[in-house]
């Protein structure tokens, strides 16, 4: 469980994230959303320790972790993705996953020169795993492909996948579908959803596609100009007549102009 | 009465040489961080390209002379400077036609165009030193001081002189009027808006419809002119000689970084920081703790740090500073 | 469209063509005798000895650059401080000085590490008047280092000022000294990344720049380390000396066997003698660097410097990675350092200058391609093989130029400042090796 | 990655010591414009016909794909992740050397120019990502828009507020404090300040939230039924398709279906695989 | 016989502007024997040239590994720094076997250093001219000074010698503060020389280097108007760089009484450069030197004529001063005692290094005047 509490981000003079309180239950797909610039990312970027607070705490599973770095976050089963993905992009499909686990033995310089043995074994593993995932994916085929040659949407899998190779308690999606095909996009949901019932992954997705979120989401938390606006289930999210004059809008006025 | 003499010998040894020559690390400073903004790499060659400008101008000074032209009370080499900007700007851009062009078209890394600077800064060593050799050159002519010591104890009646030599008030009053013309091309005039913007974003600079090209061409020209025109006058206030113009890149570059590249307001900043901090912190205090405190005879010099050490206090200041201040003293391109 | 695009980056034979032609060009130099190579062994193995100091320095240099991008404009401190380590290490100690203030001197820098360590510490946990209190600490901290030091060192100093005025060594084995060098360097490296890395990253280019000539200001003034720009020498070898040889039959015996003199025997003998030694470190590193470059570490590393936020996300401590290349880069620097010293002979702080000790490395690297540590080497060796014979080819470079030209002011002017040829050479040579092979000799694959 | 970063070698990214790695760009701004060539009878307004070509030396993205926009229409290219949507609009600007096909804009052959001298002949362009001058405020990321006109811009800029008004809150703002959305309306303004013969927008509303969308949509159907044809690549295809005259579906860089948007929509396969339906 | 002499300076580095008039020097000797046909029985004398950089000790290892083992040079006009001619004397020119003679390493360490029997230098020690120079100083009435030095171990030995001197002799020195050459600004050092005060300032530092630099800044803050030159400062360039700025200072430099120095000035010009140059006129006698001496042991052999090198700067015999090689090769070659004056009075002492015999100079209107000699 992540809890918020009263948390502030300012910039300069102007307030990002503005007393912003909200919890994301375990096991849950909670969305995320809100109007451009309501401070979704960058709460994400305070939560996650890329950006530290201004005021406010943060908790997980009752543990404070306010302004903890990302390496800590990880170890402690909290992961992300990225907005714009972020691949290694001279680096194999494979090796981004195999490169994810933390404790590998051979990440210990002096042991890479004295247990050879036990790096090979941990090794084999790892590729195993990796290519789990990879299948888990569909995209074993790109196994040896250089991630950077990915399109938009197979690295935004990549991102996902590299959140299964260790055993992750909360992920967090930053626009996960901005950019993606929206076949592909179903194929993520997918995932998602399979990761959070067989896995029991608890996530928290940032999306403007509000098909995605009614599909995934529940429950669903608006963020308006630095603060917590409504939260609910998507159906009622929906339906919130505040929700709909900051956000969601009543569709286009120019459909009339569109020829046959 | 005292506390005036404290105050003159601080100014005359700490605050004008430090202005003076803070002056001519900001606008080295302002051509390196100009071509690290605008074509992102750090040039090494930018101290050598100081000392070829001030060649040229030296030669065409001579020439000056030589014909019996002057220019009253100022150093002629003042006349002599656009020719050397002229040729200064040729050499670079000759340099960038047959050197840097080439990487920039195939897109090269960065480091790749930090490494050919480093060819060219040996090049271009070479060329200076075949055009006027290694010595030094003096080249400073017209009234010498605008205020001497003997002449402002006459005037005051003090104990310490202040002496305020042309060259440090010109070396000041240029790198103002030239620091002010560069700031306003670069943020009211349409080209300047233009070197921006490509520095910001070069493919959505080109699909604006800017000419990259041209951007390349101005961005050199303007650092040739800088270049130029810092190494005249650090040449005019000291003295020329080639090798000095390799070592003076050293505290240019600290200037730039502590200003945070590829920021010409702190480009300036940073060079005065240095200036100050090396003149400022191993000044031994004891003659103005003399002044101040009639009678008090302390044992040493008062001095923080030797002299030696000047060029590591500032280092250990711009290090503070950084530490303090962690995006440099004014934001920079490389955050 | 492009030409330059290195097909052969893949080409395993790359690497093995460059060194034969490497090995080629030794050869010449060591047996053909015109106006282009000397035809001396001695020559030959005297450049090569240096080269391969240099080809270790290049492998320090490319562990931070090309494991972890990390930019070490520091290179000459950190060479500079490995080479105080046979000073410290090999030479006798010097009579009376420690009596004079060894200990004095040990206190005085413990009394100013331990003030920098309680106002760090001051820093962490006060949470209140924390500024006010790190003043106070570190001035007072700074005026009792100031009284203790102070004393101590003139007292050292005035012991025989001439031939010692320093502490001397501890009359260890010179070769002790260079694992000794790579300590110091690492530890200087220490402290020059934990305040630096994890910071912007043109910090880490200013603090190196400012490492690098504190570390050669304190050599050049603290006469009491290694006798400041009075340098040390005569500091003890690891291998024979050429005169010992030439006094002994059976050396000139063999000598004469072979057909050499004994003067140009014992120097190649000798030159032997080091090479071996240089080669064995040499082929250490690389062996371990290689070890762990090709596993998980490589690996990591790889993706923190592909790409640091996402490396950070995915768990890896990117500062202590940073900060861990860092220090086993500069400490490879230091060994260097110390074998240099060690084969000088001479400890002379005055000759550590950047251009020479800091871009000529990185020119060594860059050329070589960075990323590699085989490509390091070479670059390494033949950049210094070319920064020695461009002495006697530029010269001859300018001949072959102005002989078209009429005798004259012009010619002569030419003629005289050929010694500048250098410059101009290496910077040519730079710049072709970079125009058609812009990923180094042997790229990183 | 593109190849020429892997011929010269892209490093770490603590280069930022000595190098500046922001804002570096892909395209090369030295090449020099060829004539323009007459164009055919019957064209649309523009057409890229039977492009082919590639990045750099590597291989074809596109494979004999043809794109056109009519006077007055929308056209919207929709299809996977990597099928070469972006890749067919850099085409049309020039900003990849064809193997083989033409560009031509209104009855001229502009193959052989460069994107500056396009965007001097009337296009306009927002590409998918980096499409803002991060340091330069708002307001100047619009005046740069602007660049290559000559009159009073006053009465465009307030327009383009008019249009965002999130966005003209944050005038003095630096744009890349913005957030993504915003950043987005930035950059459509900012094409939108060229006033373009034909504008062309690589997902614009990416990022962007509905609201914004649809007003985005809505401006768009305005801007085309003023006379500006637009061309635009979409991943919210099914929105998207209800505002096209006609409709691309891209597939590994060749055109696999084309059709008025209703149409595309009404297929049933085709918004399966493609549109996500 | 053609004889190859190796001239070892740094032609590039920090004191590359320095170079050339010291090889011009050394160049300007061997002509002159060259021309007179006189060295065992008519040969020639080459000179290669090599650059020691100065300031980087492998690559002048190098250069003159690379004079003796490929060019065959005979003997060594060189090394320029004492740091770098120590590490080729001990890794080079020893092993070898070689004469190695130089005009400007004046570092005390040389003095003792094991060599064989190899190495001198026309360049007399620090110690002695501190000597000379707290007399100087002394005698002028002047008892308080601050001292500056190029920081490096002529700079530093000849300071601190300089000070001992001083000091012994009742006088005080405010401060000895080391400047670094090539710097790109000295306000910061003669803040602290004025801040400690004295009625002169001692500049033991190079003419065309920071010394300038620190007299420059000095001049123009009106720290201090009178100077003491050392043998780095004196020289023409000093009075073309400050003409009568620097009226009433004085300083010293190595020089026989009488008209060596002047001769040898006169002979440099007709060649066209400049003999004023700190160091040329060390170098003319280091070449001078060699080649008399191998025409005393009758061979090349750097072995046998290392001998002799004493022997013909020392007394007894004929005194010879500049542009008398040919004189003095009459002398040798008729079996006579030859005692090689030359342009700075060489007398060897102890390790084969000159005694030094010291003029003293002072500025007046703009010129510079002998106006003794120590
Ligand atoms: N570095 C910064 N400096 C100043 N303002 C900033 C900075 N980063 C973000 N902001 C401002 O903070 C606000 C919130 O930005 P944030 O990126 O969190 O929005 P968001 O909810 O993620 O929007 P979007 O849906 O468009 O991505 C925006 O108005 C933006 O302008
Ligand atoms: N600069 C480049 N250099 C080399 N290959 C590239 C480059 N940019 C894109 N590609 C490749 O070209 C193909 C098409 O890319 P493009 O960006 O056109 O796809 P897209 O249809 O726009 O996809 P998306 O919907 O994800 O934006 C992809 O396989 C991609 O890997
Ligand atoms: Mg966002
Ligand atoms: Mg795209």
């Amino acid at each position: 469980m992540i809890r918020v509490e009263d948390l502030h981000r300012h910039f300069g003079g102007f307030h990002a994230v503005d007393g912003a309180s909200l919890t994301i239950e375990t096991g849950s797909i909670t969305g995320l959303i809100g109007p451009n610039g309501a401070g979704k990312s960058t709460l994400f970027n305070v939560i996650a320790g890329v950006l530290p607070p201004t005021s406010g705490r943060v908790f997980m599973d009752g543990e404070e972790i306010t302004g903890m770095p990302p390496h800590e976050l990880f170890h402690r089963g909290l992961l992300r993705t990225f907005q714009l993905a972020h691949e290694f992009s001279s680096m194999t499909v494979r090796e981004n996953l195999m490169m994810v686990p933390g404790q590998q033995t051979g990440e210990t310089i002096w042991k890479t020169w004295f247990k050879r043995g036990q790096i090979e074994r941990e090794e084999a593993k790892l590729r195993k795993k990796a290519d789990e995932v990879l299948d888990f994916l569909t995209i074993r085929h790109l196994t040896h492909e250089k991630a950077g040659n990915l399109s938009g949407g197979q690295k935004k899998l990549l991102e996902l996948g590299r959140t299964m190779m260790v055993d992750a308690k909360v992920v967090f999606l930053d626009e996960v579908g901005a950019g993606v095909n929206r076949t592909l996009l179903g194929t993520i949901g997918d995932a998602i959803v399979r990761l959070n019932k067989e896995r029991g992954y608890t996530f928290c997705v940032i999306e403007h596609d509000m098909d995605f979120i009614g599909r995934l989401c529940d429950p669903v938390i608006v963020m308006a100009e630095g603060k917590v606006l409504a939260e609910g289930s998507a159906d009622q999210i929906m339906q919130n007549e505040e929700v709909i004059e900051a956000y969601l809008g009543t569709g286009l006025k120019n459909k009339d102009m569109v020829g046959a | 009465m005292d506390i005036l003499n404290a105050l003159v010998a601080f100014l005359n040894f700490v605050f004008i040489p430090a202005a003076a020559y803070g002056a001519q690390l900001a606008l080295g400073a302002l051509g390196v961080t100009l071509v690290y903004g605008i074509l992102r790499f750090s040039n090494f060659a930018h101290g050598d390209t100081m000392a070829f400008g001030t060649a040229v101008t030296i030669l065409v000074t001579w020439g000056l002379q030589a014909i019996g032209i002057s220019f009253g009370p100022l150093p002629t080499a003042l006349l002599a400077l656009p020719f050397g900007i002229a040729a200064t700007a040729a050499l670079v851009l000759l340099t960038d036609r047959a050197v840097y062009r080439f990487y920039r078209v195939k897109k090269a890394a960065p480091i790749i165009l930090v490494m050919a600077s480093v060819g060219v800064m040996f090049l271009m060593n070479g060329i200076t030193r075949l055009l006027i050799g290694v010595d030094e050159q003096r080249f400073s002519d017209g009234t010498r001081f605008v205020m001497d010591v003997r002449t402002f104890k006459a005037m005051t009646g003090l104990k310490e002189g202040l002496a305020l030599k042309t060259t440090q008030v010109l070396t000041v009053v240029v790198a103002m009027i030239v620091v002010w013309a560069l700031f306003r091309f670069l943020n009211r005039t349409k080209s300047g808006k233009a070197m921006r913007a490509y520095s910001d974003n070069e493919d959505l600079a080109l699909l604006s419809g800017i000419d990259p090209e041209k951007v390349v061409r101005m961005t050199w020209i303007i650092a040739a002119s800088l270049a130029t025109i810092a190494g005249v006058l650090y040449g005019l206030d000291k003295a020329f000689k080639p090798f000095n113009y390799f070592q003076i890149l050293l505290p240019i570059f600290a200037a730039a970084i502590v200003g945070g590249l590829g920021n010409p307001l702190g480009a300036i900043a940073g060079g005065f920081v240095v200036a100050f901090s090396e003149v400022a912190v191993t000044y031994p205090w004891l003659k103005v703790a003399r002044y101040l405190f009639p009678g008090w005879e302390p044992e040493g010099l008062l001095q923080l740090l030797g002299t030696e050490y000047k060029f590591a206090v500032s280092f250990v200041i711009l290090i503070a500073v950084l530490l303090f201040k962690p995006t440099g003293l004014f934001r920079g391109k490389s955050v | 469209m492009s030409t330059n695009r290195q097909a052969a980056a893949s080409n395993p034979w790359r690497a093995p063509i460059l060194f034969a032609v490497l090995a080629v060009l030794f050869i010449l130099e060591g047996t053909v005798r015109n106006s282009m190579f000397s035809g001396s062994w001695n020559t030959a193995l005297a450049i090569l000895n240096m080269g391969l100091i240099s080809a270790i320095t290049a492998l320090g240099v490319n562990m931070q650059w090309g494991y972890a991008g990390l930019f070490n404009v520091g290179v000459v401190g950190f060479l500079a401080l490995g080479g105080v380590a046979p000073v410290l290490i090999s030479l006798e100690p010097v009579e009376g000085a420690w009596q004079a203030g060894g200990a004095r001197i040990l206190i005085a820098l413990a009394v100013g590490v331990g003030t920098l360590a309680l106002a760090t510490q001051a820093w962490k946990r006060l949470k209140t008047g924390r500024g006010l209190a790190v003043l106070v600490i570190l001035v007072v901290g700074f005026v009792v280092y100031r009284g203790l030091f102070d004393p101590a060192v003139d007292a050292i100093e005035s012991n025989n000022p001439a031939r010692h005025g320093n502490l001397g060594g501890l009359g260890l084995p010179v070769l002790l000294s260079w694992a000794v060098g790579g300590i110091f360097a690492a530890a200087a490296a220490w402290a020059v990344g934990k305040v630096a890395l994890g910071l912007r990253s043109d910090y880490l280019a200013i603090a190196t720049l400012g490492i690098g000539e504190i570390i050669v200001a304190v050599l050049k003034n603290e006469d009491w380390l290694a006798r400041g720009v009075k340098n040390v020498t005569s500091i003890p070898r690891p291998v024979p000396y050429e005169i010992d040889l030439q006094q002994n039959p059976e050396f000139v015996e063999f000598a004469t066997r072979w057909g050499f003199s004994a003067a140009e025997a014992s120097g190649i003998w000798v030159k032997l003698c080091y090479m071996l030694l240089f080669l064995v470190v040499l082929l250490t590193i690389i062996l371990l660097a290689e070890l762990a470059l090709k596993s998980p570490w490589g690996r990591m590393m790889r993706a923190i410097r592909d790409n640091e936020t996402a490396a950070e996300a995915m768990g890896k401590d990117v500062t202590a990675r940073h900060l861990q290349v860092f220090i086993l880069g500069s400490a490879v620097i230091g060994i260097a350092g110390a074998m240099m010293i060690t084969q000088d002979g001479l400890m002379a702080p005055v000759s550590y200058n950047p251009l020479r000790y800091t871009f000529l490395i990185w020119v060594m690297v860059i050329v070589g391609g960075s990323g590699n540590n085989w490509g390091a080497v070479l670059g390494a060796i033949l950049i210094w093989f070319l920064w020695i014979k461009v002495e006697v080819w530029g010269p001859e470079l300018i001949g072959l130029l102005t002989s078209p030209l009429p005798d004259g002011g012009l010619k002569e002017h030419l003629m005289d400042s050929s010694a500048h040829m250098r410059f101009i050479a290496m910077g040519l040579v730079l710049l072709l090796v970079l125009r058609f092979a812009p990923r180094g000799l042997v790229p990183e694959n | 990655m593109s190849d020429m970063d892997q011929t010269f070698g892209n490093r770490g990214n603590r280069d930022a010591s000595v190098v500046n790695p922001h804002g570096r760009g892909t395209i090369d701004g030295s090449r020099k414009s060829g004539a323009v060539g007459p164009g055919r009878t019957g064209d649309p307004f523009l057409i890229g016909d039977s492009m082919s070509g590639g990045y750099g030396r590597g291989p074809d993205i596109l494979h004999d794909c043809t794109i056109a926009v009519e006077q007055g229409q929308i056209a919207v290219i929709v299809g996977p992740n990597g099928a070469g949507k972006s890749t067919a609009m850099k085409a049309i600007f020039g900003m990849l050397d064809l193997r083989k096909g033409s560009v031509r804009l209104n009855g001229q052959d502009i193959t052989a120019l460069n994107p500056q001298d396009r965007v001097k002949a009337g296009m306009g362009f927002v590409p998918q990502v980096n499409n803002i001058f991060p340091s330069m405020t708002v307001e100047e990321n619009l005046e740069m828009g602007a660049f290559i006109r000559n009159d009073d811009i006053s009465g465009t800029l307030e327009q383009v507020y008019d249009l965002f008004p999130a966005v003209a809150e944050k005038r003095r703002q630096a744009a890349g404090e913005l957030s993504g959305g915003q950043r987005q309306q930035v950059a459509v303004g900012r094409a939108l300040m060229t006033r373009p013969k034909v504008l062309m927008l690589d997902e614009p509303t990416a990022g962007v939230s509905p609201i914004v969308m649809d007003e985005l949509f809505d401006r768009i159907i305005a801007i085309a039924r003023g006379g500006l044809p637009v061309l635009m690549v979409e991943q919210n295809a099914q929105q998207a398709m209800n505002i096209a005259d006609k409709a691309y579906v891209l597939v590994q860089g060749a055109n696999a279906h084309t059709g008025t948007g209703k149409e595309l929509m009404a297929n049933d396969e085709v918004r399966r695989t493609f549109l996500g339906g | 016989e053609d004889i190859k002499l190796g001239i070892s300076l740094g032609f590039t580095g920090p004191l590359e502007s320095m170079a050339p008039d010291m090889a011009n020097g050394a160049e300007l000797a061997m002509k002159e024997v060259t021309e007179s046909g006189l060295l065992l029985d008519g040969s020639t004398v080459t000179a290669v040239q090599g650059d020691s950089t100065c300031a980087d000790a492998a690559a002048a290892v190098a250069t003159v590994e690379r004079l003796i083992s490929a060019e065959g040079v005979k003997g060594i006009i060189g090394g320029m720094c004492s740091g770098e001619t120590i590490a080729s004397l001990e890794n080079v020119a020893k092993p070898n076997g070689i004469v190695m003679i130089s005009p400007s390493a004046t570092s005390p360490a040389l003095s003792d250093i094991e060599d064989n029997g190899l190495f001198f230098r026309t360049s007399p020690s620090d110690a002695r001219q501190g000597q000379v120079m707290a007399d100087i100083i002394m005698s002028r009435g002047i008892d308080t000074v601050a001292v500056t030095y190029t920081n490096n171990d002529y700079g530093k030995g000849l300071a601190d010698s300089f000070q001992a001197a001083f000091e012994a002799a009742g006088g005080t020195v405010t401060v000895n503060a080391a400047h670094d050459d090539g710097k790109a600004d000295y306000s910061a050092e003669v803040a602290a020389l004025a801040s400690a005060g004295g009625d002169a300032l001692v500049v033991a530092g190079y003419v065309d280097q920071g010394g300038s630099g620190v007299v420059r800044a000095s001049l123009d803050t009106g720290a201090f108007d009178t100077f003491v030159f050392p043998d780095g400062m004196v020289g023409n360039q000093l009075v073309e760089n400050f003409g009568s700025e620097i009226d009433g200072s004085f300083g010293q430099n190595p020089a026989a009484e009488g008209e060596g120095r002047d001769t040898y000035l006169k002979l440099a010009e007709e060649a066209g450069f400049d003999g004023s140059g700190a160091f040329s006129a060390e170098a003319y006698d280091a070449a001078a030197l060699i080649m008399l001496s191998m025409a005393a042991a009758g061979s090349s052999d750097p072995a046998e004529y290392k001998e002799k090198v004493m022997d013909i700067a020392n007394e007894p015999g004929e005194e010879i001063m500049p542009g008398e090689l040919v004189k003095a090769l009459e002398i040798i070659n008729g079996g006579g005692d030859v005692d090689y004056v030359g342009a700075t009075s060489v007398d060897f002492v102890g390790g084969g290094e000159s005694a030094g015999i010291y003029r003293e100079v002072a500025f007046t209107d703009g010129k510079m005047e002998i106006v003794g000699y120590r």
